[in-house]
């Protein structure tokens, strides 16, 4: 791979000469220099099926005599192509020097308008009740290849509907044109062959073999990869109109494989996750488990309002009764891996105004060697790298459980997470004063003297460390809840009730200069400036740490995990 | 006394009789000014208001309430029921002293009005409230009080456009006094002239004079003087100066609503009632059935009602002269729907340098035609002075 | 005349007293060649059949000897022979004949072959229908594994080839190579884009394969035995060998006659061989090799000079010359050699509507022109054959043929369109006569009769 | 840009009066006013409207009782001044118009926004929405101005065209069940 990147080789498109790496495909060659070749059986993750025939477009070598290997000069000394009799795919080629293409020619346009034509004339008119109407490869590709006009007047194939291939998949073999990406996923990504084709020629119907159904936990990735609208989500299903969705970048908080997503939202509502691509991390995948993490926004139990001894407050009565309980005695916090990198940072300058030993949770739980990793938090990193951890932390708060039984600590600050879930009885807790921020309600809120309600990651934006040491930036999606402040925000305020000076609240920007400055590994980072697909930090500092995460998809652990000796704990 | 206490009474039921012919002519002027107006523009006119319990007889009904008949009846009781304002700023006792004075000469001026005949015995009589002598007088003093409801109304408003309106009027209605009263000059030389035998300014005594021929015919441009000048003291349109609502909002009762309101309103349709019917006795000869050229043989035709009983010839004068005035009630909506506002100036222009002069002039004309008609024709005759 | 038949492939074909066992094979001289072969060194074997010009006789007509050039020796990985035995193009039949009674033959030369491209496992593929041709293959095979001409160590040369009959599944397409192969895989039938999927380089298994034909698998034994130059000089230049030509459909003998390439026209097999039409009719059209070749028409003529002789010729269709160099002029090929005759009787609508339900059932579905354009042309031809023709269905269909050929993975979607792209132009008249009359109400061609 | 030259020849003795003028000014109202009148009685009388009228958008049932609104929003998002509002579900299988799969769970047109411009008309994939001949829309609050589902159907009545798509492709669906396509 590295030296095809690094070799650039020189094609032709359409008479303009551009400069693309040896072997790429010619699709994605295409593409990156700005030329469509439409295509529906193509995807970059798959191997090439070509057998949609949308891709097809004039091919041609400079011509050399056979003989002598001379080239075959034309009347003004210029070498002479030769074109190929027929089209061909330009999925199913690659790169190669001096290769020539005609992708706007009459007979690329007419190839074009005859397979568009022939997909067409057995696909129902559903797009009114189609849900992938809008993102519909063959809506686009209809209107900017198509001839506008049938000439069909047959009857259409009749095939089966709605047919449940999973939990989470509908299917409509109506609409399928038969492209095979999602066999060629479940056979090749998925591992786990349980789609194919029963019948024959244009009857042919996707289903599953008998006796399974397609619920593994990556089924849904077959419904973005479904060019058309022939696999749709049973969850998505008749929600909404993707032309009313706005999509915004965000990471996947479900484990420390940091998956990158595009959270689709209408008027502040969420209707749906699908993953971002990120070749360096989930290629195009997302584990289906993490597309239903949006329901937490609306969940029954989220915290709405600020409350002071179980009664409603403002934020700055809740905040003063905050330094009143934190001046009581010894405090201690309890961070937490879904806090973003600022708000970690946040934490770290608070617990610097008001000393105390900060404590973590480490959330571990099954992996399955793909995007789904046993570390249950998201940026557990980022509180090693901005030094709220030394090391690994375990998966009880024992230290805190001690220190509360011999009557070290007289207030916690707690962030997100449950302390009786962590180990520490609900008796023993009422002997502390405990200030609970966190978004949704748990045993522990029950107790806490001040809940102060948190935003959720769709509705604030920030950066998580992932497995690989990826800083990744996520954006706010929807507004949250109103009178709701990001918790760096919160933060602030705290910090500047104790200190007795001006509230300002900070922003992210504002956070990366502080923490370029304060933090090695963040040196020269600017909030901004972090790629979309994400930045890869120095982690040698922590290459000994026994990390939990095994191998998954594009990760590789640097130390043993730590598995087996944390769960002895 | 007893005679005296049964005319008394008599005449004050005659007088309720005569102010409710006059009020309902006026409103029903109202509507008959709706309905014109609606004709004219092509359209329909009020014909919704139903009566409850006449309107539900058959045929009959409906067909009232396709006339509109009890339009101006809810009118009526709406502006009675509707809340009487008093704005905070006005001058209180003359914004409610104006529209009382408007109506108040309108319905005076009645009283010297003959409206019809009747024989006692072979002398023909006026139907009449107070046959006065000097009737014609008395009309042109009392009718040109009314501007003072406006000026009062207009000035007790308190607010700019009311108050534009009452200067204007004031101007306006000054100005065609006088045109006015030389107009009718011609009239009362004639009236009084040796070949009519009477003598005196009773309005009775014009009717009987106009039997040869309605004066109309004889004095075109008088009448017309007089028919212009009527116009504009009644604020009618061309001239209505007082109100103009595209300049003025409302002129001179924009600041008035309900019952008050509704005074001015009838005040204005009551003084084209009455003016119609000055006009009629001026110059188209009263209830006079036909001119008789003053052929002897032929004065059944001026006057058929003296040669029939009392009890058909006495009210059918009456409606033969209710006909005549409601025919020049008509024309002045018609000429409402018809000629466009004056400008202030072309007021001014016509009121002073046409219609002042022409009035000058017949006056001078007419006493010299009169006077030379007398020397040839003269006739040795004192003039009788009916009582 | 008579026709000089030159029976080399069918030399034991219908026979009398010959059997398809080993030891009637053996007592005509069989097996001998391979006992010759395995002796020699590949290398020259693979050079004797490239001398020959032998072009395949699946249908495409690739010269064999250029085909097992291209075979990746270097990749290290076991190379598979497959013969295709999945003889399902209607109208061909030779490979049948062979099989049935002449099995050893095959067996014979697959095992040569394979010794030539150094196989070490051999597959005859056979069509899913032809259960007992399966059953008398696994019969020889166990005769010849006995005597040693098969399996391990052949005849004491150290060299070992096993052979196993694979059943089919009853399907078309899988008469295509790389169909075959993802069919042999056990998987579903459907044809391998090339590039990258050469079976010369990744073929079975992704190693390298040679999927030959019954028939040319034969010819090999043929040409070990002659010297590939000798064999070149049988037949014409450009189309070495004998051609079995299987006739079928309206003459009044229909059967195969195995001619030397170019010994006769078309004409003469018919006339005289087959005994020209049936009584009281006349030829109309002839589809010459396999039904996906193109339609030749009574009455149409071609004109030229020949590349061969290098005279001008003028032909009509009795007159074309049965190799595949000459029927190439004519703009269609010899093929698999089985020609289908139609009659006057014939209604061509009906025909061109039967072969495209044909083509329409067989599309394995993968490459969206054929999928889609085979099952249009079927319902468009099947109403036209309904009475509910439009007129502007007829160049509708010519364009739809269009737009599928050369567009697609394999040869099917050419093998769907040919026939229309050829039928359409050449009986235009007849088909706008049809829609014309039935669009009245008239009963058409009393004569023809309904196909589909 | 040629001059014409207005004809400003002084006014003789009849025009200075402007009687002439204002007799036939007269002559023209009492014209108009003889003239048959053609005033409509509106409450009880009312016009025709034209088949092309742009009133109240209603939803239509096909001759079936069918709801032909698919719920396709293409209305929501095309409408300019954002008057209408879909919340999209689909139909239960036991419906009888399960082959539909989906239809709106509410549908409702604000009145007091919309423009009447006819575009939800136009774009309609499903000709379920008609700007119908109804132009009056009252009522006491804004509440019952926002029109639902219901009020919606009910206004629009059934589009008695022949275009049975949706019932087309059930038989088609039915007759596949029944017998198989090869």
């Amino acid at each position: 791979m590295a030296d095809s990147e690094t070799n650039l080789v020189t094609i032709n498109i359409d008479g303009n000469e551009h400069s693309v790496p040896n072997g790429m495909n010619l699709v994605d060659a295409c593409e990156s220099v700005g030329v469509e070749i439409p295509h529906y059986c193509y995807h970059p993750k798959l191997s090439v099926a070509g057998n949609c025939r949308m891709c097809l477009v004039e091919m041609g070598m400079p011509m050399r005599d056979r003989a002598t290997g001379e080239p075959v000069l034309d009347d003004d000394g210029v070498q002479k192509i030769g074109w190929m009799p027929k089209p061909a795919i330009a999925c199913a080629s690659k790169t190669m020097p001096g290769l020539h293409l005609k992708t706007k020619s009459d007979l690329t346009k007419e190839c074009r308008e005859g397979v568009m034509e022939f997909l067409l004339v057995n696909h129902p008119l559903d797009c009114p009740i189609c849900d992938q109407a809008g993102e519909c490869r063959l809506q686009e590709f209809a209107t900017d290849y198509g001839r506008g006009f049938s000439r069909y007047v047959e009857e259409k194939n009749v095939k089966p509907k709605r047919t449940k291939l999973g939990p989470r998949v509908t299917l409509d073999d109506e609409r399928c044109i038969l492209c095979s990406r999602c066999v060629r996923f479940c056979d090749e990504i998925d591992e786990n062959p349980v789609l194919g084709f029963t019948e024959r020629g244009s009857y042919n119907t996707l289903t599953c073999f008998p006796g399974t159904q397609l619920d593994s936990n990556y089924s849904l990735n077959t419904v973005d990869l479904c060019p058309v609208g022939a696999l749709t989500s049973t969850d998505f299903r008749f929600k909404m109109r993707v032309w009313f969705l706005k999509p915004t970048p965000s990471i996947c908080t479900e484990s420390s494989a940091g998956v990158n997503t595009e959270v689709w939202s209408r008027e502040g509502v969420i209707y749906r996750i699908t993953p971002r691509r990120n070749d360096l991390v989930n290629d195009t995948w997302m584990a289906d488990t993490g597309r239903a993490l949006y329901h937490q926004v609306e969940a029954e139990n989220r915290m709405k309002s600020f409350r002071v001894d179980g009664n409603r407050a403002s934020i700055g009565e809740a905040t003063q009764r905050v330094r009143e309980l934190m001046s009581v005695g010894p405090v201690a916090y309890v961070g937490s891996g879904q806090m973003s990198v600022e708000e970690q940072w946040m934490l770290r300058k608070l617990a610097e105004v008001e000393p105390g030993a900060v404590h973590f949770v480490y959330h571990q739980g099954e992996g399955d060697d793909r995007l789904i990793s046993k570390d249950k938090t998201p940026n557990l990193r980022g509180g090693l790298l901005t030094g709220l951890l030394k090391t690994l932390p375990e998966t009880h708060l024992h230290a805190l459980r001690d220190q509360l039984e011999k009557g070290e600590v007289k207030t916690i600050v707690c962030f997100g997470e449950d302390l009786v879930k962590a180990g520490i009885g609900p008796d023993l807790l009422k002997k502390a004063n405990i200030i609970y921020l966190g978004s949704h309600r748990n045993d522990t809120t029950d107790i806490a003297r001040v809940l102060i309600p948190t935003l959720t990651v769709f509705e604030r934006s920030g950066s998580f460390v992932n497995q690989q040491f990826r800083l990744q930036k996520f954006a706010q999606c929807v507004p949250g809840p109103a009178g709701l402040l990001p918790t760096t925000a919160l933060l602030a305020r705290i910090i500047s009730e104790i200190k007795g000076d001006a509230y300002t609240a900070p922003s992210n920007p504002m956070l990366w200069r502080e923490m370029g400055l304060a933090i090695e590994q963040f040196a020269g980072v600017e909030f901004a400036k972090i790629p979309a697909t994400g930045l890869e930090l120095d982690s040698s500092a922590f290459a000994q740490l026994p990390f939990v995460e095994e191998k998954g998809w594009h990760y590789e652990p640097a130390a043993e995990p730590a598995g087996a000796e944390s769960s002895a704990h | 006394m007893d005679s005296l206490l049964l005319d008394i009474v008599i005449k004050v039921i005659f007088a309720l009789l005569f102010v409710a012919v006059i009020m309902s002519l006026a409103a029903y002027s109202v509507l008959g000014e709706r309905k014109v107006a609606s004709w004219i523009q092509g359209r329909v006119g009020p014909n919704r208001t139903a009566l409850p319990g006449i309107s539900a007889i058959p045929v009959l009904g409906p067909q009232l309430v396709k006339l509109g008949i009890w339009q101006p009846l809810a009118d009526g009781v709406k502006f009675l029921f509707k809340e009487d304002p008093l704005p905070g700023h006005v001058n209180k006792l003359y914004y409610c002293l104006a529209p009382c004075i408007a109506l108040v000469p309108a319905l005076t001026t009645m009283v010297v009005l003959p409206v019809g005949q009747y024989m006692d015995g072979d002398v023909v009589k006026p139907i009449i409230l107070a046959n006065v002598d000097i009737g014609i007088l008395f009309i042109l003093a009392f009718g040109s009080l009314g501007v003072y409801g406006i000026v009062i109304g207009g000035w007790a408003a308190n607010s700019k456009y009311p108050y534009f309106g009452g200067i204007r009027s004031s101007a306006q209605m000054i100005s065609y006094e006088l045109a006015m009263g030389m107009s009718i000059l011609p009239v009362l030389i004639w009236a009084n002239g040796p070949n009519s035998g009477l003598a005196g300014l009773s309005l009775f005594n014009i009717v009987e004079s106009q039997q040869g021929m309605w004066l109309g015919v004889w004095m075109p441009i008088p009448a017309f003087i007089f028919l212009v000048s009527l116009y504009a003291e009644t604020n009618r349109l061309p001239f209505d100066m007082p109100e103009s609502e595209t300049e003025l909002v409302g002129g001179f009762h924009t600041e008035y609503g309900s019952f008050k309101f509704g005074l001015f309103f009838v005040g204005e349709y009551a003084h084209m009632v009455i003016g119609s019917a000055v006009f009629t006795i001026l110059f188209l000869g009263g209830w006079n059935f036909l001119p008789d050229f003053g052929i002897e043989s032929l004065h059944w035709l001026s006057d058929p009602w003296a040669l029939m009983p009392n009890w058909l010839g006495g009210p059918l004068s009456v409606i033969y002269f209710i006909g005549k005035t409601l025919f020049f009630v008509f024309l002045f909506m018609w000429v409402r729907w018809t000629l466009p506002r004056f400008r202030y100036d072309q007021v001014m222009t016509l009121g002073w340098k046409y219609l002042v002069p022409g009035a000058l002039i017949c006056v001078v004309a007419y006493a010299i035609i009169i006077g030379l008609w007398d020397i040839a024709f003269a006739i040795d005759q004192t003039p009788a002075i009916v009582e | 005349m008579a026709i000089t038949q030159r029976r080399m492939i069918y030399k034991h074909v219908d026979e009398e007293g010959y059997s398809n066992d080993i030891e009637c094979y053996i007592k005509n001289g069989g097996y001998e060649i391979l006992k010759k072969a395995v002796q020699a060194k590949p290398e020259d074997l693979r050079q004797e059949v490239l001398d020959s010009g032998l072009r395949g006789r699946g249908g495409a007509g690739f010269p064999t000897g250029m085909k097992w050039k291209f075979l990746d020796f270097k990749s290290g990985k076991p190379i598979y022979l497959v013969c295709n035995a999945d003889e399902s193009e209607p109208g061909t039949y030779k490979d049948r004949q062979l099989i049935y009674q002449d099995p050893h033959q095959l067996i014979e030369g697959m095992m040569i072959s394979a010794f030539a491209i150094g196989a070490k496992q051999a597959f005859i593929y056979i069509r899913g229908e032809f259960i007992n041709g399966a059953r008398i293959l696994e019969k020889a095979i166990e005769e010849a594994r006995a005597k040693n001409f098969l399996g391990d160590d052949i005849l004491g040369s150290g060299y070992s080839c096993d052979l196993v009959v694979h059943r089919g599944g009853g399907a078309y397409i899988c008469g295509e190579e790389t169909g075959l192969i993802e069919s042999l895989e056990g998987k579903r039938g459907y044809p391998r884009i090339k590039p990258p999927y050469f079976p010369a380089a990744l073929g079975l298994y992704m190693c390298p394969t040679i999927v030959n034909n019954v028939e040319t698998l034969c010819w090999v034994r043929h040409i070990i035995e002659l010297g590939g130059k000798k064999f070149a000089e049988i037949g014409v230049k450009g189309d070495s060998g004998t051609h079995i030509i299987g006739v079928s459909g309206l003459v009044q003998k229909p059967g195969y006659f195995e001619i030397e390439a170019g010994a006769h026209t078309l004409g003469e097999i018919l006339y005289d061989g087959c005994g020209g039409p049936l009584p009281g009719r006349k030829f109309k059209a002839v589809i010459p090799g396999g039904l996906s070749m193109k339609i030749l028409k009574w009455g149409e003529r071609w004109k030229g000079k020949h590349p061969n002789s290098g005279e001008d010729y003028d032909w009509g269709v009795e007159d074309i010359p049965l190799d595949s160099v000459s029927m190439g002029l004519c703009g269609t090929a010899l093929s698999t050699g089985g020609a289908m005759i139609m009659d006057d009787s014939t209604d061509m609508l009906e025909a061109m509507a039967n072969i495209n339900a044909f083509y329409a059932h067989e599309s394995c579905g993968q490459c969206t022109p054929c999928r889609e354009g085979s099952l249009w042309m079927h319902k468009l031809s099947k109403r036209m054959t309904d009475g509910k023709a439009r007129e502007e269905d007829v160049p509708l269909l010519l364009d739809i043929a269009d737009q599928i050929a050369g567009r697609t993975i394999c040869a099917h979607g050419e093998a769907a369109a040919w026939p229309v792209q050829s039928a359409v132009p050449k009986f235009k008249d007849e088909y706008l006569d049809k829609i014309k009359k039935q669009a009245n109400g008239e009963r058409y061609n009393a004569a023809g009769f309904p196909l589909i | 840009m040629a001059v014409k030259v207005v004809d400003r020849s002084p006014l003789n003795f009849w025009e200075k009066t402007y009687m002439p003028q204002v007799l036939g000014g007269l002559k023209i109202t009492l014209d108009n006013m003889l003239r048959p009148k053609v005033t409509l009685q509106y409450p009880e009388e009312r016009p025709t409207i034209p088949d092309n009228y742009r009133g109240v958008p209603t939803l239509v049932r096909d001759p079936n009782g069918r709801e032909k609104c698919v719920s396709c929003q293409l209305c929501e998002f095309v409408c300019p001044p954002k008057a209408i509002r879909i919340t999209p579900g689909d139909i239960d299988d036991s419906d009888e118009n399960a082959h539909v799969e989906k239809r709106p769970k509410d549908f409702e047109i604000n009145m007091l926004r919309c423009i009447y411009c006819g575009m939800c008309q136009e774009v309609c994939p499903e000709e379920a929405i008609f700007l119908q001949d109804i132009y009056s829309v009252s009522g006491y609050s804004r509440e019952e101005l926002v029109y639902h589902k219901a009020k919606l159907y009910e206004l629009g009545g059934t589009l008695p065209d022949q275009h049975y798509k949706w019932d087309r492709k059930k038989e088609a669906e039915e007759k596949v069940a029944a017998g198989g396509h090869h």
